[in-house]
């Protein structure tokens, strides 16, 4: 059964220095709150996966926490560019950061194989791409009935996954309604699996064919409303695209994300400081 | 419709590629404009499909990114991404795939990878996403993008997919493969588009065929459901978000 | 957009002797009435395939109709031995049976391969089994990364499978709820889908991260209440456990075996006198 | 409880080997009744997983198939049964394995599949189903099935799972395996067994230690619940199912 404890806690606990940590979900339930942590709480030399970075993996890396990243897509959607990505990566600041570079399809099958711990996935994928060139994890496979050579991907099994849902209840099952993305496969595939919630409920009714994450797959677990803002939590609150657009001129300098993020994220002890922060600064 | 810009142009081109009942699976950025286009003018029956797992969204609004809770609210269903790659995509279930791209050849190659070197970028891009997969499974691919020499080039920095393309919309006109090469030519120009500026905005000697069809107007319920969706689309986007958290 | 018609004219339009044909549902929703139907319509030569041959394939082997059998479990679940099959493997009659047999796992990654248009399954599977001695079929490739042997199946993509569902809305989306088995795998790895279920409606309501297959996965769908019986359909009606007790006798002898059928499937002209004929039996 | 029948025993012992919180994959037939028996007295948190699927059912009878929809309407949640071997079994999610079988051998494997050669055979079994990768995959098996010298075999007619068995609830007691070789050794008798009976019941030269353990009796409130239990499945086995069909 995992264990219940403060976001705080969570993070101090199971997330060393130099983890591999994915914090999946597909632009819904973004675990926002658990990446402000790991800046508060100054972790280094992590190994970040997600297919799709997004702002929070922006805010991670510029603020120096990444030493690799796994990915499969890494922008700012319908805004542009992931301005403190591009900078790591064409400038090195604040620090090189190395790339482990995928389509989707790669990494849904690498998520996937990790999930039922196979040790790699395989697809249809990659021809005539310039990517296996660039990263020798791509790889290929002889299909042993037709002759067809198949891509290949390492499975993904990061010594963290941290996702974000709607609700938990007491014996530390967790529920997911909306846009899953690969999050049941990061889930599955971490040795430690983490999850922030919306809400804590007495007993959940049962999933029937909903998507679950059984208590028994869960390490810990902690209560954070608001936890995927600037993303979204289906049926609670609506994705900020407002916000999404306004990232974009404070993260394109280094001077105005490291201001925001002094004041919002390390100038706050928790996720409810970082939401009143930011309600300040905007009334 | 005079008063048209090229932008509107391009988006109802590209919408009317679209047929009633088929299949999208719709890339991120200008695709999604002509997608939903499509959907509420002529093609009402049109299957979106987007990457997040959203299949059959009929979303008021246009979604800023491609997961937003709008496309979950008013799909069909919605499955695991890795379903909509392998189940979906890669096994033959969409008709078209429509993409846009930072660089395309005059195969109709993308590039949304990197400017420069893979090693040394001039500038980073976000990347593949799911355009490899979705240019090689896609039974057809439309590319919309706008033209510039920068963007329409003779050499891609990077092979981020290697589609081929039924047809390029772009902000002169449209792009369609010569049969037998495949190299793309000049197929129609928008009204007030010269083959002059088409030439000036590629970045290779573009082929232009003797006769040049003209893409008609845009009509006025083409245009006003356009201009309809996307002024509900920027209200929403600015619309303030209320957490469920104690001030 | 899938077709709506009778069940006779979808058996008879959709699958000809000799088709391979997939009938899922795992315990639950278990298309009988189509099975049924190709009793009636006399098929022959179809390769027949499905995890759990149940007593639907039972009378379908009993009645002649296949030539080969692709599963992982032939019994009467909880009851004992589906006679009819047995007398098929072991004294070839009414016609010799041939044995594609795998263990569920096996079936379950040939299935999702075939969902995904793969050539072929993999897993960690078959160790220390028999069933590759058997089975050519059930080979093995090399993993490009870590050297490990894993066994592998080849995908299935039947010319037709067969479901059962609770509902499909005029636009021809089918609903499923309940236990799944490996009906959206097979469902999407045939070449023809059809589908028989018990009510019709006039639009669905949004599935959101429930199990449904959209309209243009579909080929036909038939309307045909009670098609699951004696097996059953979630909140509809439940599992005949009493029927499922009461096959074992009526199966294990050939003649009483030939007689029911006479009587209530080839003596019947629908699923509607199929029941009806039950009902006046056992009144 | 000196009145209670060796079915009974059985499944109270093989009950008892299974821990509160555990998750527990289970096979069909007698499993079944021992895990649920588990969960209504000592372990009212294990976890069920059948391979149709469910995960956490708490059926009030027991269900005939593994996949009856009370397991549906009891469980946490239903997943897809290639998640369960995939996601669950082979990640090795699962704490015991429970299985029956048609013949065991003196270490364990077991036969599901066929009396006689495959090809002519004279008793076809159902087959494997989960099986083998239960045996495989989960941490730890245990095996319930009747002895008799053609169950209990020194070779098997076909290997169809080869686990390594921590215990095997038989009708005379349990076995468990020798350290070193993994040999089945007579580990503990049911109360009026003898290790005469136990000799006469296994068709290989049986291994008794020295110093025999007596499996305790069922409590009453084991055998009350045992009862009830299985009193409520045969009623509701043979209750009329009403179908949503007009007359």
């Amino acid at each position: 059964m995992p264990a219940f404890m403060p976001l705080s806690e969570l993070i101090a606990r199971h997330v060393p220095d130099g983890s591999s940590v994915a914090l999946e979900g597909f632009t819904h339930l973004i675990p926002f709150a658990a990446g402000h942590e790991l800046i508060r709480q100054r972790r280094r030399e992590l190994h970040l996966i997600r297919m799709t970075p997004d702002l929070v993996y922006d805010q991670l890396i510029g603020m120096g926490a990444a030493r690799r990243l796994t990915f499969s897509w890494g922008g700012n959607p319908g805004v542009g560019s992931l301005h403190r990505l591009r900078d790591a990566v064409e400038h090195s600041w604040p620090r090189p950061l190395e790339l482990d570079e995928h389509s989707h399809a790669g990494m849904a099958a690498a998520w996937r194989a990790g999930a039922a711990r196979l040790p790699f996935g395989m697809l249809r994928g990659y021809a005539g791409t310039d990517l296996p060139a660039h990263n020798p994890r791509i790889r290929s496979v002889r299909c042993p009935y037709t002759g067809e050579e198949l891509a290949t991907v390492p499975a993904l099994n990061p010594d963290v996954t941290i996702l974000h849902a709607q609700r938990a209840d007491r014996a530390g099952n967790v529920a997911i309604t909306g846009i899953i993305g690969a999050q049941r496969e990061a889930a599955l595939a971490a040795a430690t699996l983490l999850v922030t919630v919306e809400e804590l409920v007495e007993e959940l009714p049962p999933a029937m064919n909903g998507v679950l994450l059984p208590h028994f797959t869960v390490t810990a677990i902690a209560h954070c409303p608001g936890g995927a803002w600037p993303s979204y939590a289906q049926g609670l609150y609506a994705r900020d695209n407002d916000f999404y657009q306004r990232w974009d001129p404070i993260a394109r300098e280094r001077a105005s994300f490291t201001a925001w993020m002094e004041r919002h994220v390390l100038g706050t002890t928790d996720h409810q400081g970082f939401l009143a922060s930011l309600r300040a600064e905007h009334a | 419709m005079s008063d048209c810009s090229r932008d509107e142009l391009m988006t109802v081109a590209a919408a009317r590629l679209l047929w009633d009942g088929c299949v999208c699976f719709v890339g991120i950025g200008l695709p999604g404009t002509a997608c939903n286009l499509a959907r509420l003018t002529h093609a009402p029956r049109l299957v979106l499909i987007y990457e997040s797992g959203t299949i059959g969204a009929r979303p008021a609004v246009l979604p800023l990114s491609i997961g937003d809770g709008e496309l979950a609210a008013t799909a069909t269903c919605v499955v695991p991404l890795p379903d909509i790659f392998s189940d979906y995509l890669q096994a033959g279930r969409v008709d078209v795939g429509f993409l846009g791209a930072a660089q395309i050849d005059r195969h109709g190659h993308l590039n949304t990878t990197v400017i420069g070197p893979y090693d040394h970028p001039q500038v980073r891009l976000p990347g593949a996403g799911g355009a490899p997969e979705i240019a090689a499974h896609a039974r057809q691919l439309f590319v919309v993008m706008k033209a510039t020499p920068r963007s329409f080039v003779p050499a891609l920095d990077f092979h981020t997919s290697a589609g081929s393309p039924r047809a390029v919309i772009t902000d002169f006109g449209i792009l369609r493969p010569q049969p037998g090469s495949g190299e793309l030519a000049l197929a129609a120009l928008f009204p007030g588009a010269t083959v002059a500026e088409a030439r000036a905005a590629v970045g290779w000697p573009l082929l232009v065929p003797d006769t040049m069809e003209t893409v008609p107007l845009p009509s006025s319920h083409e245009l006003r459901t356009l201009r309809e969706l996307q002024a509900r689309t920027a209200e929403a986007h600015r619309r303030p978000v209320a957490l469920p958290v104690q001030e």
